[in-house]
């Protein structure tokens, strides 16, 4: 789609955007009305449950489901010998392998069966009753054994051509990224900090499991409600994995619990409508806490080597990532965003980095908050602090220093056009939080964060009822708030009170495809295509009352919500209303409407800095967060109170990354912490608030200036808590998370 | 397995049902009473999606089995709000914006109901220690915290 | 000609070289030009990828126009949670 | 699956003894409806304690206080009497679990459940609390360090079941305090746990304390060598260091998923130290 030429934010004075509105679905969820994804039941509904790998690895050498089949109340057994044998692309292969495992177990947690049964207890004991022959394999699960000589391999030849010759059958891809001569950037510097970094993986934490019911026909038409970020997505992914006509399967996603990126893939929605398929019945499956953390995505856990030089000015010369994901058990952690994203925020002449993606014996990685960002800016922000710290610099003042800016050739190749990093810099450093005093075993840390964003398919239908209020459906679940935004944005356009329009998440048989809600791109690009569907609802008001007139379609302008005669030959007439065309509209060429379908490109890029104080407990190695402050650009702030909840709530998920927050392996290849209780998420008593400063500096790609601002906010914590404990500690922690064993333990031999 | 016959009330309705020994409260809410506005996270009573009260006193209703409720009164998120009158709280929850997802909401809403209920005018670390047991992924608290306070603050100048 | 800058890794199939320039008016001739003057190029940009066009990020759109002096960078295929 | 909800102790006694089956008891279900759900124990039957008036109660006897088992946490907490004797008694029950778990956990529960790392375990145990027993022989009491064997073990005999707690007459310048280290502020299971109880004399020296450990051994201990380090002395700083030494010494913690041998270790000096100081000022010191 060709991007809007001319941009209206600089001269647009905003009516709605920009102001506080009450969502539309709040009262649905402040009162136990909205439905999630297990809230819906169907007539005659079977429960279906999922048997998974008590193993970290073995070979399956035979299932038996005979005895589960035979029981009362059970309606269908499925494993993978159910699903069609077709040829899929390589992803969708490993989804199918994900969901539905074939010859071999490649986790804890892996799905190798499920059952469909008149009950949960029935379904329950099914489970029980199938017979699975095992062969153990050896199996590893830490990212850089898994590269050691020896290791067990888990599948052998997936590599692709990136990976040179020799190199360890765990690793599925290499890349590079960076520009200059890294050496000679290195020897340009005072000091050169040599440093390794570690990150374990983290699990989204969504508090709503996957859930979803299913329904097929022995015509094949079907049926699936589920939660998911992206219904279109789940879509096309079980109709491809199970032969259907895109088109014949609707897909409607219910209110959503969270996602964070872990609900832009299937789990169970393909074995749902294979057990409906086979029962000709309605499947509901929820999935469990544990089975949650033990099968979708978390994150990679990461290892990064970091070499990068400093001047004592506070230069950086020269600087050199090599980072190892693993992303489970398939390819493709997000290791490349991770290469790409790392040095983002600086200018730099000589960079490099190179980025190994590696399997190991854990859940499929899925994508989480700017997947791969937040890693690679740990272990850069964390260096970055050390060497300014170590100089006696102003680690604020460093990172100006070296700031990318407008013309700034990016780490990642491209040139930047304007962008935010110098102005949440230079917020940051005139904020009161800088310079308030600090205790003892206290420490402030700061940190920067990069996040690309993207646009991607976006269908909107912007539809005028005959009494003048306006609907748009949107095919992108509405995770924090965005049916508020787009509902702004159409009374924006309209010139019509917010009030009026009422934005819903339409099914898959509504509107054309559209991307995941991922990205962080539906305020950009949906919001983007519902500006353009009420400009076209605009038009062709206009049209109508240029006949109406009996002047031309041109000398109708539209302003404040009416058409109003313009120009020297549109003569006198009085403005007619939104609502006054409305009603009139089956006199006049029938229902109006705008819509838009397009691929919105040009999201812009989005940059921030965090600003932590953190008391660390010097005897027992406990850290608290006293105060806690986000500076990030938001491009335009449609809501800002939502603008702020991603800000908070990202900083949070970082915090917790850096915390508590781990998956824990035993020497077994088992998830030693499947449940909330010991997968530590924040709790309420942990955290102080957070402060969110949004900066404004209008993305060029979006009519209003947006940019996404979901992600980004997830990429400085990491370093920024770490470098606030570093300095309470007076110790630097260079691995995460930092769990009060792992900080007394470095006070302790420090 | 023979069901238990249960009487009990709930937001203020009497109400009977079948439930099998073993089957939660919340499962007996949700799947029998299609009172679907308890949610469950965990059900270890690790996140307090299910929150309800049972006779007065805060509880997880994954924790609770169906039986326990005979003879009970039982309060869910469903009977928060009078007719078409919000909860101060509710109301305060959509203007400061301390929902993002929303799974989170209503355990929160009725764990919020109780603290002021026994303490009108609690201070943010008050707040913050009776919500731990309610996780929230989406917010960082902040919003929600605030929408407590606000709401309490209202609601001793409106008594 | 527009030149056109690979990543790292990809170096190994063009000989080596970072910058290499292709004939092309718009993103599909480029990635057909690129695809075509280098296979081995072929299976990355058959998984996918980004490509930077003036410092803005494109990752599907065909007929995107390029200018003989644009900036074109080629990104590994952009992901988001 | 049978549900069974007496309303008195004989009834509960009988029923449990007559249950053929694996019979499990109920009292707050926090602990026993997670382990249902995760398929770690099956039982034939439930036995519901809480409709049993009696085990509802906290009943002033001989100068202390029974609490029956029953009781939930949020109950002790409002219990003013309670509060005033054993506050650190009350503090740990009232460290188990969120406010909705407090609504249900009940001391008695927390005990049976025979986990090391029990929050309200080590308190009950400074304390010198007495379990009262019931089963088909009659009642004995047993004091609380004696009731857990091993993790997930007591020394409870088929039939029988903790009907109440009692916790002594605290008596004049007495205090007693619970610290427990999670990596959380709240909703965390004790990597290590410290209670504390003394008594001082009208100088200010102490004349008795118990001092006892959680999270650093198979099951809660007494450690009397700890408290040997408080006795004689105003819990001056040799004396707090020694006591710091004494359970770091104790403590012959594993490494787990929560803490390591080393940090379980010396946490366990930290806590005792902190505990002492707070149940000394609590005793007027």
């Amino acid at each position: 789609m060709a991007l809007d030429s001319k941009t209206t934010q600089d001269v647009m004075q905003f009516k709605v955007v920009g102001t506080r509105p009450l969502r539309p679905d709040g009262i649905d969820k402040v009162t136990g009305r909205a439905r999630f994804g297990a809230d819906i039941s169907a007539p005659g509904m079977l429960t279906g449950l999922v048997l998974r790998s008590p193993h970290a690895h073995a070979r399956i050498k035979s299932i038996d489901t005979s005895a589960a089949e035979a029981m009362e109340g059970v309606h269908a057994v499925v494993t993978r010998r159910d699903f069609p044998e077709r040829d899929l692309d390589e992803g969708t292969a490993d989804v199918l392998d994900n969901c539905m495992a074939g010859d071999k177990v490649l986790y804890d947690g892996h799905a190798l069966a499920a059952v469909a049964a008149s009950s949960t207890h029935i379904a329950r004991k099914a489970l029980k009753a199938i017979k699975v022959d095992y062969e153990p394999l050896d199996h590893v699960t830490d990212v850089d054994a898994a590269i050691q000589p020896g290791a067990p391999v888990l599948h052998q030849g997936r590599a692709n051509e990136s990976v040179p010759e020799g190199a360890s059958p765990n690793i599925m891809a290499r890349y590079e990224f960076g520009h200059g001569d890294i050496e000679a950037g290195l020897a340009q510097a005072d000091r050169v900090l040599e440093r390794s970094y570690k990150t374990e993986a983290t699990h989204q934490g969504y508090i709503e499991p996957h859930a979803c019911l299913a329904q097929m026909g022995p015509d094949g038409q079907a049926d699936l409600w589920c939660c998911t970020q992206g219904h279109y997505m789940v879509r096309n992914t079980c109709a491809e994995i199970l032969g259907l006509a895109q088109g014949q399967l609707r897909v409607t996603a219910s209110e959503i619990g969270g996602g964070f990126g872990g609900k832009t893939t299937v789990f169970l929605e393909p074995v749902a409508l294979m057990l409906a398929k086979k029962t000709q019945r309605p499947v509901k499956m929820v999935m469990s806490r544990s089975e949650v953390l033990r099968a979708t995505g978390p994150t990679a856990s990461s290892s990064v080597d970091m070499r990068i030089g400093m001047t004592k000015e506070g230069i950086i010369t020269g600087a050199f990532a090599e980072l190892r994901y693993q992303g489970g058990a398939y390819p493709g952690s997000p290791v490349d965003m991770g290469a790409m994203s790392a040095f983002a925020p600086y200018d730099l002449e000589h960079v490099k980095t190179i980025g190994w993606d590696i399997v190991t014996n854990r859940p499929k990685a899925a994508a989480y908050r700017a997947p791969g960002a937040p890693m690679a800016a740990f272990a850069v922000e964390s260096a970055i602090d050390e060497l300014a710290k170590g100089f006696g610099l102003d680690p604020l003042e460093v990172r100006l220093r070296n700031a990318a800016r407008e013309g700034t050739r990016a780490s990642y190749g491209p040139t930047y056009p304007a962008i935010g990093l110098e102005a949440t810099l230079r917020r940051a450093k005139d904020h009161p939080h800088w310079s308030a005093p600090l205790g003892p075993n206290q420490g402030r840390g700061v940190a920067c964060g990069f996040w690309f964003n993207f646009g991607g398919d976006t269908c909107v239908s912007l539809n005028v009822t005959p009494d003048g209020t306006v609907t748009v459906s949107e095919g992108n679940p509405d995770i924090g708030g965005s049916r508020a935004s787009m509902s702004m944005m159409a009374a924006e356009e309209l010139g019509i009170p917010y009030e009026k329009v009422r934005t819903i998440v339409a099914d898959t048989g509504s509107l054309g495809q559209n991307e995941v809600t991922d990205g962080s791109r539906v305020t950009f690009a949906v919001g983007l295509a519902t500006i353009k569907a009420a400009r076209a609802a605009k038009a062709e008001m206009c049209k109508r009352v240029a006949q109406v007139w009996g002047i031309d379609e041109d000398a109708v302008e539209w302003k404040d919500g009416a058409a109003h005669p313009a120009g020297p030959n549109a003569g006198t007439h009085p403005p007619m209303t939104l609502a006054e065309i409305a009603a009139i509209a089956s006199n006049t060429g029938g229902p109006i409407a705008g819509h838009c379908e397009a691929n919105p490109e040009g999201a812009g890029v989005s940059f921030a800095t965090h600003m932590v104080d953190t008391e660390v407990d010097p005897d027992t190695g406990a850290v608290k967060i006293l105060r806690y402050t986000v500076f990030q650009d938001a491009g335009k702030a449609v809501h800002p109170a939502y603008v702020e909840g991603q800000f908070q709530g990202g900083a949070t998920q970082g915090i917790g990354w850096a915390l508590n927050e781990a998956y824990i392996y035993g020497e077994d290849g088992l998830l030693q912490n499947a449940g909330f209780l010991d997968y530590r998420i924040p709790v309420a008593s942990d955290l102080p608030m957070i402060d969110a400063v949004i900066l404004e500096i209008p993305n060029p790609g979006h009519p209003y200036g947006v940019r996404g601002v979901g992600e980004t906010s997830i990429v400085p914590p990491l370093a920024a808590v770490a470098n606030a404990v570093s300095e309470a500690a007076g110790v630097r922690m260079a691995s995460l998370p930092m769990s009060p064993p792992k900080v007394l333990k470095a006070i302790r031999d420090s | 397995m023979s069901k238990i016959h249960v009487t009990t009330k709930i937001n203020g309705d009497p109400v009977e049902y079948l439930c099998e020994p073993d089957e939660t409260l919340l499962d007996v809410l949700r799947d029998q009473l299609g009172l679907t506005g308890s949610k469950e996270g965990c059900g270890t009573g690790d996140c307090g999606a299910c929150t309800v009260t049972l006779d007065g006193r805060l509880v997880c209703s994954c924790l609770v089995l169906g039986a326990e409720a005979e003879g009970a009164e039982v309060g869910t998120i469903e009977g928060m709000a009078e007719a078409e009158a919000l909860h101060p709280l509710q109301q305060k929850f959509i203007e400061h914006a301390a929902l993002q997802c929303g799974i989170c909401t209503p355990g929160i809403l009725v764990a919020a109901k109780s603290l002021l209920e026994r303490n009108p005018d609690p201070t943010e670390e008050e707040t913050r220690y009776w919500l731990a047991g309610n996780l929230c992924r989406c917010t960082g608290y902040d919003k929600i915290i605030r929408a407590v306070m606000d709401a309490a603050a209202d609601m001793r100048k409106a008594s | 000609m527009v030149q056109v800058t690979i990543w790292g890794s990809l170096s190994d199939f063009t000989e080596g070289a970072r910058e290499v320039e292709v004939d092309a008016a718009n993103l599909r001739e480029l990635l057909d030009g690129l695809a075509q003057r280098y296979p081995g190029l072929k299976p990355q940009l058959e998984r996918g990828v980004s490509v930077s066009i003036d410092g803005r990020i494109y990752n599907d759109s065909w007929f995107q126009p390029i200018q003989p002096d644009s900036e074109v960078v080629l990104l590994a295929r952009l992901k988001g949670g | 699956m049978r549900y069974l909800a007496p309303t008195t102790l004989e009834d509960a006694v009988q029923m449990l003894a007559e249950d053929p089956g694996e019979c499990r008891v109920l009292a707050g279900g926090t602990d026993l409806l997670v382990r249902m759900r995760a398929g770690m124990t099956e039982p034939d039957s439930i036995l519901d304690i809480k409709r049993i008036d009696a085990l509802r109660e906290i009943t002033a006897e001989d100068g202390g206080w029974r609490i029956g088992a029953a009781v939930s946490g949020a109950v002790m907490n409002e219990h003013e009497g309670l509060c005033a004797d054993w506050p650190g008694v009350v503090e740990a029950a009232n460290l188990i679990g969120s406010t909705q778990i407090q609504g249900r956990c009940t001391l008695a529960g927390n005990l049976c459940n025979a986990s090391p790392a029990a929050d309200s375990v080590p308190a009950m145990v400074a304390a010198g609390a007495v379990a009262r027993i019931a089963g088909p022989n009659g009642t004995r009491d047993v004091p609380v360090e004696d009731v857990p064997l091993a993790p997930g073990k007591t020394c409870l005999e088929q039939g029988e079941f903790v009907a109440s707690i009692f916790l002594p007459r605290r008596g004049p310048r007495g205090g007693d305090a619970y610290l427990r280290f999670t990596p959380r502020t709240e909703m965390d299971i004790a990597v290590v746990g410290c209670a504390v109880s003394l008594t001082l004399d009208a100088d200010g020296i102490c004349t008795a304390a118990r001092v006892s450990l959680g999270a650093v051994a198979p099951t809660v201990i007494l450690v009397p060598q700890a408290a040997a380090t408080l006795e004689g002395t105003r819990l001056d700083e040799p004396a707090l260091n020694a006591l710091a030494r004494t359970c770091s010494e104790a403590a012959s913690p594993i490494a787990d998923k929560r803490g390591t041998v080393e940090f379980r270790t010396h946490v366990a000096g930290v806590l005792a130290r902190r505990a002492a100081k707070i149940a000394h000022e609590r005793a007027g010191g």
